[in-house]
């Protein structure tokens, strides 16, 4: 039945128009028939999306729903989507979480709320077209334009100090993909295309290699975002509105991480190998050094937002290690394992972040307080929503049973392969995921209700409820059964780690 | 030294010199007249070298009608004569070293071995019966016709904007219409007015 | 032979966990009384059936089961499963765990009647906080069955982080008591410390095995013996070794051991039930079940199993300090099951893991017993903890006087109770053993005797002899507790006589664990003692230097805190006593030194990277500061705009300069 | 016989006098449009040289343009010149500052 | 001496702006205040005419006629559209400013049209007379347009200082030309051409003489250091002027850029390409940099079109059709998006009021979210970001640099940009984070309003189907 529908495509621009047509309503006076047609459009993008999973071949790493015509061909651009099993994922993610954060946005925002919506539902189409494109123009288009949306979200919707946010975050990341634009250029001028799967083939010397690397890291790096590049991401989060913050941990940082199994490991292997020490490192700093950083945070959006840097540190970690499992293995056996950690870590810190951030709009909503010292005691009058919350802090601190384990629990074991002190200081998320998630916890949830406005809190409404009751059911299937979300992603990433551990340094060549 | 060359040293010295004093005199009216020594001179190098319709016009044009347009601008303005500027003599020096240099460069640039007699040997004087000025009209009308008519619409476009910018409708001045005057009725300028009869006091 | 016995493993592990959804999720609608019901009904269903599969498994003889419930996931063709392993070890724990657990349950009906009064005024928690207490409890159940019924490395991590997450949710159920939130939170903290090593243990697993499989690994450790891994440059650790302490850093976490052991004595924060369940009968005891699960490696390292040895020889002893000046009651009790963990971890250390689980079991009942009186005791003082303010109980309250008194004697090891076969199956095992360690192990467990002879009776002196010092207003409302009360201490009490007379023979003699627990003969130091039966032991054990050190502990308590009341204060003011008793007042110093060095340092070192690195460094110096940057040469470049026409043309003569110089000189 | 290099000689040093004279000058802008006529004076000076000695009248042509285009140039700055001092009542190249920055 | 009779059809369209302009030009004289529209009408009628007559004559081929001086080839072709297609925007943009200001007259619309033929002929030059004509005619109409608001004292400011600065560089320029017909000894392009690729002639003298045309050339597309200019014409004039001066005289700069450097000096383009690096270099930096103090939007657009030059250079000096072509397309796309965003600043102002603040777009969003929008469009579009015009004018010309093998200059050029993309920002935050100082609705006149709206959207659809401009500009270039 689906199998004529130009699904992808259908799924990229059906929120793309939806959002358009939400902005021409104008929302009326209480924006109630934007947000009603925002919801359709979302409810319908998602249901278009469950074909991809359904319609799914886990069996090959050959793209899928693969859709190409021509679109300027003065430059050989093509229109040309398709989906393996990374980014199928990751769009279904996008088109659930957008979905969610449309009805946590439902009554909270009453300022604008037609160009709210429109926003979330616009930059659902570009994130989906980032994931879905494999053409490179293609790409960076979507790649930018969904700055647009993010940008003015933020900068209308945001907190106090939300104009430095939204122009640092915006700044930061167009800097971040000014060259990547650069390095696709060049990828072009080798190849005589844009076609993301011939620059995958083309064999490409070790120096120019570590350029186009860099590049892409630049790009990729500010996206997920890696230390040092990392600072946009707490002042954004900080500043957004619930649903900004909710997209931006929840899909937009996946971006980052999904260029560097798109396009960095594929395109430059070589340099990908040489460099990895690198990247391996800055995850791990990641890791650590963030963890730190999050532990002394006061205000609740900066920690989960600290929190979620951290967690991008595995999936880099994940994504890199490979070359450091061969060396010590003499094989890359463990290092698809260490890929799928990362990618499982990306489906799940979506799930989890946002929920958490979500918690924490449904606190903002009552109180406008992220401050940690302004809450206490939050069970008392808000027992549901307390419950809510500690599954969700537990799952991120990487509880077993919820997502948040699984990822990381396949990436200290892959590290583990590649070097005991890599996985060492991977694996001491376990007590810094567990300590900044857990003080935050004890001090905003448990104990004496200190602040007056506190004990005046009502617990959860429904919406809220259903919001983050679907959340949990998804961190909870995830958690307990994670192997069909493997099963989608396991020979694509099979097929990486064959394609990644061939040199694709011309031969003779430097 | 040649005549030839006493002409033109001569002539090259006040051409410079006046060149000079129009941008250093104080009073624009001193500067004009300056201008209209170099113009002056100019054509007389210009006849040097057999450019004798351009010179004439250079002198009947210029001396003739763009320096006394610019004679008559400046004395209509009345525009006093200008105090140096604070900060002139200070920067002098910077502007004075650029100038300089700017100029010892073109010179040193022009004065190469290709501008030398060498390489480009004067010419043989043409005959006295050949026009210079039906030479020019020639080229004018045929090979560069497209450009005249250029340049006439340049012309065109000075004169429309030289009009739109200055003329002035002043809304005080007062004009006979004679149409309107031939045009009027009686019921314009006469009002009956009906009034009663005011008692004598 | 039993048919369903996959269908009955299965049912043991979720009718708890049915239970623990039921009255979590609809605790509201379904009121105290179904909470209860459908909780104490799940438990009861699982230990049954947990007794029918022990008799199947231990007694009859039946086959190890092996069976995996559902793939978590497969990578790389390593598959991550949930299944359970079901031999002689898991179905004891079985028993163990849901006949403990079902005790406490029904004592909570008695304990827990009151709780709301244990809540501020309005708080919604507080309203089916009933409910809620049992749910946890169950759902605790289902871990720690998950724990030790698990087949594979990935689901006994799952249990092992399930069961603390239900002991930090309990720990900090009174969620308004600011001490019980922060205890929880450091008992998580100082639990994933331990779990931080456990997961690079499996890490190391997984490495050189390629799954997470126990037989498979357990099949394959001979082939591994000798691999080395390089954990810094030039020192090569042999795998094993590698392993076995990383592993054993969870247990020592889990099972509080020094230094980890900080989390224990304050997690009696929490409601008494659980700190008779979880925090001395079940949950703290995962740490030396999964040491004796995984014999086979252990045993492959000596190097491991002097470590364990030593870990456990100053937990045994240090802590068992520790007991002696507390106040409080549950505390003391704590304190005492923190010495108890170190006797087992000593058997453990000692290749004795027999007789390390089998302390494990009697530990469980006695233990329980001694917290639910405990308990028991509070509940008749209106949650009043302190010793100080009881004595004289015994009269009122006599099912519990007996009932501790049975738990203190079993934990003493009073010939005859089932402590004293644990515990001296122990200490001669640790006699016999000959590993670097074992000499000091030695000395620490038969010392720890003494003190926990001394600790036991001072608290079972001061809560139910001498004088009544509570106040009148509680002195008038003293009685026993209910029946729900009462009666699972009796039942706890039966077996803290009997089952180590009981089981003695089979368990640590005989060859009750010989398939799940590998001792390699050079380390067979069970086998290396000369009696092999109960009533062997006792005899034997009356001429033990064991014997009379605890005899001459309790005749200590007795003449300290019945006949010369007034000597402790004497003594604890003598000069180098002082420092002592300051020291052991302080606990020796780590929570303050963690408070400080862990909690401050990594707050400083937080606060530092945060603001020199993010703030000031990135921030202010990179990002801003280009900002800044450009601000700056914006404002300054401006000024060439001077608005001076000549400006402008002098600019286009310099341009016009510099063209000549760069381009037309070259 | 005059080389080729001195005529040039002389229009360079009357192109350089007189871009001087634009950013020297600081007094009123009518200097500055005569400074532009002394230019497009040297400017036609090369021209009329070159053409000499190339013997190409081209270069007289242009010249013949060049005359042209700076009359009407002349009258359009005059014009400008005139309105500027409608306005402000100062024709003085300092004092045309407003817009800047 | 035999006169040919050259070939009148390829300046037909040239005749005809003549012709018209000079028919306004007296018609204009009979016409009452009131039906001054007519003029208008006439004026825009002549655009669409001398279109349709340009686009009757876009067959692809290359003509040469009046002794070579004129030039019809394909980028002239497609040039002029262009020119005539922004002018009728212009005038589309500007009755109603005219209106309000009292300066609807016939000589804005007779000015305008003589600077269309003005930048025809420039662009169709092929002589360096031609080419010096053009553009005197077209900066003569430009110096009066400016002025013509006869009491604006900022406007007479600017257009005294653009006069004197543009005869200045226009006499450079004709500096350089005598020295290249110096050593060349022709004026005709082709002709030179040829002298400067037979190689006789010695470098250093054509360089010279480039030098100077560089400036001239520099100047009028407003490259640093030539540019200074720019942000005090475009803001002292009028708006509409403004509009007209930063928007069709790009292409003609482009084309005379084109003719002299390309078609006249492609033999040197070694020399060149070196000077035009540091010219973008230049203009990118401070053009750029500058923007961001700015508090005026009109000044601000001219730094960020100071800017875009910088960009269009990094085009044409990559040397290559494609780098050509990237430039015009450039060119093309600057025009679109400089209509759309002074159009915006006309749209915002009324009698009195210029809306050239920064500040008179606070919480422009409350007060008109459409128009808000669409002024986003233009400044995410200016900032190039897709998917905006802007973004594939960017896009094309640093592939272009990246296929010289320039990646340095690429990376400068874009971190620029990122720069750059800062002050547009700080209008979106004006329009979208601010609050507005006024709650009254902003609702133009529908007309002027459907204008920007269409350029606006045009600003988009280009965005997502940018083909087609860009196979015309590579068609232009005989790609």
């Amino acid at each position: 039945m689906f199998a004529d529908l130009p699904l992808l495509s259908l799924v990229i621009w059906v929120p793309i128009v939806g959002g358009l047509l939400v902005l021409l309503t104008g929302g009326g006076r209480s924006g109630l028939e934007a947000k009603v047609l925002a919801l359709l459009v979302a409810l319908l993008t998602f249901a278009l999306s469950i074909p991809l999973y359904t319609g799914f071949d886990t069996a090959t790493y050959q793209m899928q729903f693969v859709e190409s015509r021509p679109w300027i061909e003065s430059f050989a651009i093509n229109y040309h989507v398709g989906v393996d099993g990374i980014s199928m994922p990751l769009i279904l993610l996008t088109t659930f979480i957008t979905v969610v954060v449309v009805i946590a946005g439902w009554e909270v925002i009453s300022y604008k709320p037609a160009q709210y919506m429109a926003s979330f539902l616009i930059m659902e189409g570009l994130m989906i077209g980032v994931f879905a494109a494999l053409d490179a123009m293609l790409f960076y288009v979507f790649w930018e334009a969904m700055l647009i949306p993010m940008f003015i979200v933020i900068g209308i919707w945001g907190g106090v100090n939300r104009v430095y946010a939204t122009i640092k975050f915006f700044l930061y990341t167009f800097l971040g993909s000014v060259f990547m634009l650069i390095a696709l250029l060049w990828l072009y001028f080798q190849t005589g295309s844009f076609a993301i799967l011939d620059f995958h083939a083309a064999s490409i010397p070790a120096v120019a290699q570590i350029w186009i690397f860099l590049a892409f890291l630049i790009a990729f790096a500010v996206k997920v975002p890696m230390w040092p590049v990392h600072t946009w991401l707490p002042d954004a989060h900080v500043q957004a509105p619930t649903g900004g913050s909710v997209i931006l941990a929840a899909i937009m940082l996946k971006l980052g991480a999904y260029g560097f199994l798109r396009f960095s490991l594929p395109i430059t292997p070589d340099a990908s190998h040489s460099l990895d020490w690198l990247m391996i490192v800055l995850s791990l700093i990641a890791v650590a050094y963030i963890g730190f950083v999050a532990l002394v945070q006061q205000d609740m959006k900066k920690l989960i937002a600290y929190s979620s840097i951290s967690h991008m540190g595995f999936v880099t970690l994940g994504f890199f290690i490979a070359w450091v499992i061969a060396e010590n293995n003499g094989s890359y056996v463990g290092a698809a394992m260490g890929i799928q950690g990362g990618m499982v870590q990306m489906i799940s810190h979506g799930f989890v972040s946002g929920a958490m951030f979500l918690c924490v709009g449904v606190m903002y909503d009552r109180m406008h307080s992220r401050e940690i010292n302004d809450y206490g005691g939050v069970v008392h009058t808000m027992p549901r929503f307390a419950a809510m919350m500690v599954f969700f802090a537990m799952a991120n601190a990487g509880l077993p049973g919820t997502a948040g384990f699984v990822g990381e629990f396949m990436v200290i074991l892959s590290a583990f392969k590649a070097n005991f002190w890599i996985a060492f200081v991977a694996a001491t998320t376990l007590i810094l995921g567990a300590a900044y998630t857990l003080w935050m916890v004890k001090r905003v949830i448990y104990g004496n209700v200190r602040n007056p406005k506190v004990a005046e809190l009502k617990d959860m409404n429904g919406r809220e409820f259903v919001v983050l009751g679907t959340l949990a059911v998804m961190v909870l299937w995830l958690g307990l059964w994670p192997a069909p979300l493997l099963e989608v992603m396991d020979a694509t990433v099979q097929h990486l780690v064959e394609h990644i551990a061939v040199s694709k340094v011309p031969v003779g060549a430097m | 030294m040649s005549f030839e060359q006493i002409v033109f040293y001569f002539f090259s010295a006040v051409l410079v010199f006046s060149a000079g004093a129009v941008i250093s005199v104080r009073n624009p009216i001193h500067a004009a007249l300056f201008l209209v020594l170099a113009f002056f001179t100019t054509a007389a190098l210009w006849l040097l070298l057999e450019a004798e319709f351009l010179a004439i016009t250079l002198v009947l044009v210029y001396v003739g009608a763009v320096m006394v347009l610019f004679l008559f601008v400046v004395m209509m303005l009345d525009i006093n004569t200008a105090r140096l500027r604070e900060g002139f003599t200070r920067y002098l020096p910077v502007g004075a070293l650029v100038a300089f240099a700017t100029i010892a460069f073109m010179w040193w640039m022009v004065r190469r071995e290709e501008f030398g007699l060498g390489e480009m040997a004067a010419p043989e004087r043409v005959e006295a019966d050949v026009s210079n000025t039906r030479m020019l009209g020639e080229q004018l009308y045929t090979t560069y016709v497209y450009p005249f008519e250029i340049a006439s619409v340049i012309l065109l476009v000075a004169i429309v904007a030289a009009i739109a910018l200055t003329l002035r409708h002043r809304p005080g001045t007062r004009y006979q219409k004679i149409e309107e005057q031939v045009a009027v009725r009686r019921e314009e300028r006469v009002r009956m007015v009906k009034m009663d009869a005011e008692e004598r006091k | 032979m039993l048919e369903n016995i996959e269908k009955i493993t299965l049912l043991v592990v979720l009718a708890p966990l049915f239970g623990a959804i039921i009255a979590g999720l609809f605790g509201g609608s379904i009121g105290r009384v179904g909470a209860h019901s459908v909780t104490i009904l799940g438990v009861a269903v699982a230990f049954v059936l947990s007794t029918v599969v022990f008799k199947h498994i231990a007694i009859d003889g039946g086959e190890t089961l092996n069976q995996s419930v559902y793939t978590w996931l497969v990578s790389e063709g390593i598959r991550f499963e949930v299944g359970f392993l079901i031999d002689e070890l898991t179905a004891m724990m079985m028993v163990v765990v849901t006949f403990v657990s079902l005790m406490v349950h029904i004592y909570t009906i008695g304990y827990m009647s009151h709780d709301e009064e244990n809540w501020p005024e309005g708080s919604l928690a507080g309203i089916n906080s009933y409910q809620r207490f049992f749910s946890y409890i169950s759902l605790f159940t289902f871990s720690m069955l998950m724990l030790v019924m698990a087949n594979n490395f990935m689901q006994l991590f799952f249990g092992w982080e399930a069961v603390g997450l239900v002991s930090y949710l309990l720990i900090g159920f009174w969620s308004v008591r600011e001490s019980a939130v922060f205890a929880n939170l450091k008992a998580f903290l100082v639990n994933r410390v331990g779990d931080f090593g456990f997961i690079l243990g499996i890490g190391a697993v997984l490495m050189h095995f390629n799954t997470l499989d126990y037989a498979s690994v357990f099949n394959a450790v001979e082939l591994q013996k000798d691999l080395t891994i390089e954990i810094w440059p030039g020192s090569q650790w042999n795998v094993m070794t590698v392993i076995a302490i990383l592993l054993f850093i969870g247990a020592m976490g889990k099972s509080a051991q020094v230094p980890l052991h900080v989390w224990l004595p304050d997690s009696m924060e929490g409601p008494t039930p659980i700190s008779a369940l979880i925090h001395a009968a079940t949950m703290v005891t995962a740490g030396i079940f999964m040491v004796a699960r995984m014999s086979p490696i252990y045993e492959l390292s000596e190097v491991a199993l002097s470590f364990v040895l030593v870990i456990g020889a100053i937990t045994a002893l240090f802590m068992g300090f520790l007991g002696l000046v507390q106040h409080d009651i549950k505390r003391v009790v704590a304190y005492s099951t923190l010495s108890q963990l170190g006797y087992m971890t000593v058997a453990l250390g000692a290749s004795a893991y027999a007789a390390g689980v089998f302390h494990l079991m009697t530990h469980a009942f006695f233990k329980a017993l001694l917290f639910l009186g405990a308990g028991s005791v509070i509940i008749a003082m209106h949650h009043d903890q302190d010793m100080r303010n009881m004595g004289g109980l015994r009269k009122y309250m006599p099912i519990t006087w007996i009932t501790s008194l049975v738990g203190s004697l079993a934990l003493i090891g009073a010939p005859g109770f089932s402590g004293f076969f644990s515990k001296d199956s122990i200490i001669e095992a640790v006699h016999h053993s000959t590993i670097p360690g074992a000499g000091f192990a030695y000395f620490a467990v038969l010392s720890g005797v003494f003190i926990t002879a001394l600790y036991s009776f001072r608290m079972y002196f001061l809560v139910f002899h001498g004088k009544e010092r509570m106040d009148a207003h509680t002195r008038e409302h003293l009685h026993e507790t209910p029946w729900v009360v009462t009666v699972p201490l009796v039942l706890l009490a039966i077996p803290s006589v009997f089952i180590g007379g009981a089981y003695v023979g089979d368990m640590v003699f005989g060859d009750f664990f010989t398939s799940a627990i590998i001792v390699a003969p050079e380390h067979n130091v069970l086998g290396a003692i000369d009696f092999h039966s109960a009533g062997g032991m006792i005899l034997h054990g009356f001429f033990t230097a064991p014997f009379w050190l605890a005899t001459g502990g309790v005749l200590v308590a007795w003449f300290l805190y019945m006949k010369r009341t007034d000597l402790p204060a004497k003594i604890v003011s003598l000069p180098l006593v002082k420092q002592i008793h300051a020291i052991l007042v302080n606990k020796y110093g780590f929570d303050d030194f963690n408070q400080l060095v862990f909690g401050g340092g990594s707050r400083g070192i937080g606060t530092g990277l945060w603001k020199i690195g993010d703030v000031a460094l990135i921030d202010g110096l990179l990002v801003n500061g280009t900002a800044r940057l450009v601000g700056w040469a914006s404002a300054l470049v401006r000024h060439v705009q001077s608005g001076y026409l000549y400006h402008y043309a002098f600019a286009m003569i310099l341009g016009l300069l510099a063209l000549f110089g760069l381009f037309v000189f070259h | 016989m005059i080389a080729l290099s001195e005529y040039l000689s002389v229009g360079a040093i009357l192109f350089g006098l007189s871009m001087a004279g634009v950013f020297i000058n600081r007094k009123n802008v009518i200097i500055l449009l005569m400074c532009i006529e002394l230019m497009l004076l040297a400017v036609n000076i090369n021209f009329i040289a070159f053409s000499h000695y190339l013997g190409d009248v081209a270069g007289q042509i242009f010249v013949f343009f060049i005359l042209t285009v700076a009359a009407a140039e002349a009258a359009i700055g005059l014009a400008i010149l005139v309105v500027l001092f409608r306005n402000r009542r100062t024709i003085n190249v300092a004092d045309l500052d407003t817009l800047k920055g | 001496m035999t006169f040919e009779m050259p070939n009148f059809l390829p300046v037909l369209p040239e005749m005809f702006v003549l012709g018209m302009s000079c028919l306004i030009l007296i018609l204009d004289l009979f016409l009452s205040e009131r039906s001054r529209v007519v003029t208008y009408l006439l004026a825009q009628s002549t655009l669409v005419g001398a279109f349709i007559l340009s686009l009757s004559l876009f067959n692809g081929g290359l003509e040469l006629t009046f002794s070579n001086t004129f030039i019809l080839d394909p980028m002239a072709s497609v040039l002029k559209l262009f020119v005539y297609g922004a002018v009728f925007m212009v005038f589309l943009y500007s009755h109603s400013y005219l209106r309000a200001r009292n300066m609807f007259h016939g000589e804005f619309f007779v000015l305008g049209l003589f600077g269309v033929l003005g930048m025809m002929i420039l662009i169709s030059a092929h002589n360096f007379i031609t080419i010096y004509l053009g553009l005197e005619l077209l900066s003569l109409a430009l110096y009066a347009m400016v002025a013509l608001q006869r009491d604006n004292r900022v406007a007479s400011e600017a257009a005294m200082k653009y006069f004197i600065l543009g005869a200045m560089a226009s006499a450079m320029l004709l500096y350089g030309m005598s020295m290249l017909y110096g050593v060349t000894g022709s004026l005709d392009l082709a002709e030179i051409s040829r002298a400067v690729e037979g190689g006789q002639i010695n470098n250093t003298l054509l360089v010279f003489g480039m030098v100077f045309l560089i400036v001239g050339i520099g100047f009028k597309l407003g490259a640093v250091p030539f540019h200074m200019w720019v942000p005090d014409v475009y803001h002292g004039a009028p708006t509409a002027v403004t509009l007209y001066l930063s928007t069709a005289p790009k292409l003609a700069a482009f084309a005379m850029l084109m003719r002299l450097l390309v078609d006249g000096l492609g033999g040197l383009e070694a020399q060149w390409h070196d000077i035009l690096v540091l010219l973008s270099v230049l203009s990118l930096s401070i053009g750029n940099v500058i923007a961001i103090a700015q508090s005026n939007i009109k000044r601000m657009l001219a730094y960020s079109g100071i800017s875009h030059a910088g960009f269009l250079l990094l085009g044409v000096l990559s040397g290559s059709q494609e780098g050509y072509a990237a430039g015009m397309f450039y060119a093309i796309v600057y025009v679109i998006m400089g209509l759309a965003g002074f159009g915006m600043v006309i749209l915002m102002s009324r009698a009195g009021f210029e809306a050239d603040r920064l500040e008179d777009y606070k919480g422009l969003n409350e007060r008109s979210s459409w128009f808000a929008l669409m002024m986003l469009f233009i400044m995410f579009s200016m900032a190039g970001v897709p998917p905006f015009i802007g973004f594939w004018a960017k896009l094309t010309v640093i592939q272009a640099v990246v296929s010289a093998d320039l990646i340095g200059l690429a990376a400068v050029a874009v971190i620029f940009s990122v720069i750059g993309a800062f002050y547009y920002l700080r209008i979106i935050k004006l329009m979208y984070f601010d609050k507005a100082e006024t709650t009254e609705k902003f609702r133009p006149g529908s007309d002027l309003g459907a204008v920007l709206s269409a350029n606006a959207l045009a600003i988009l659809l280009l965005g997502a189907y940018p083909d087609g401009l860009m196979a015309l500009c590579r068609q232009a270039m005989g790609l």
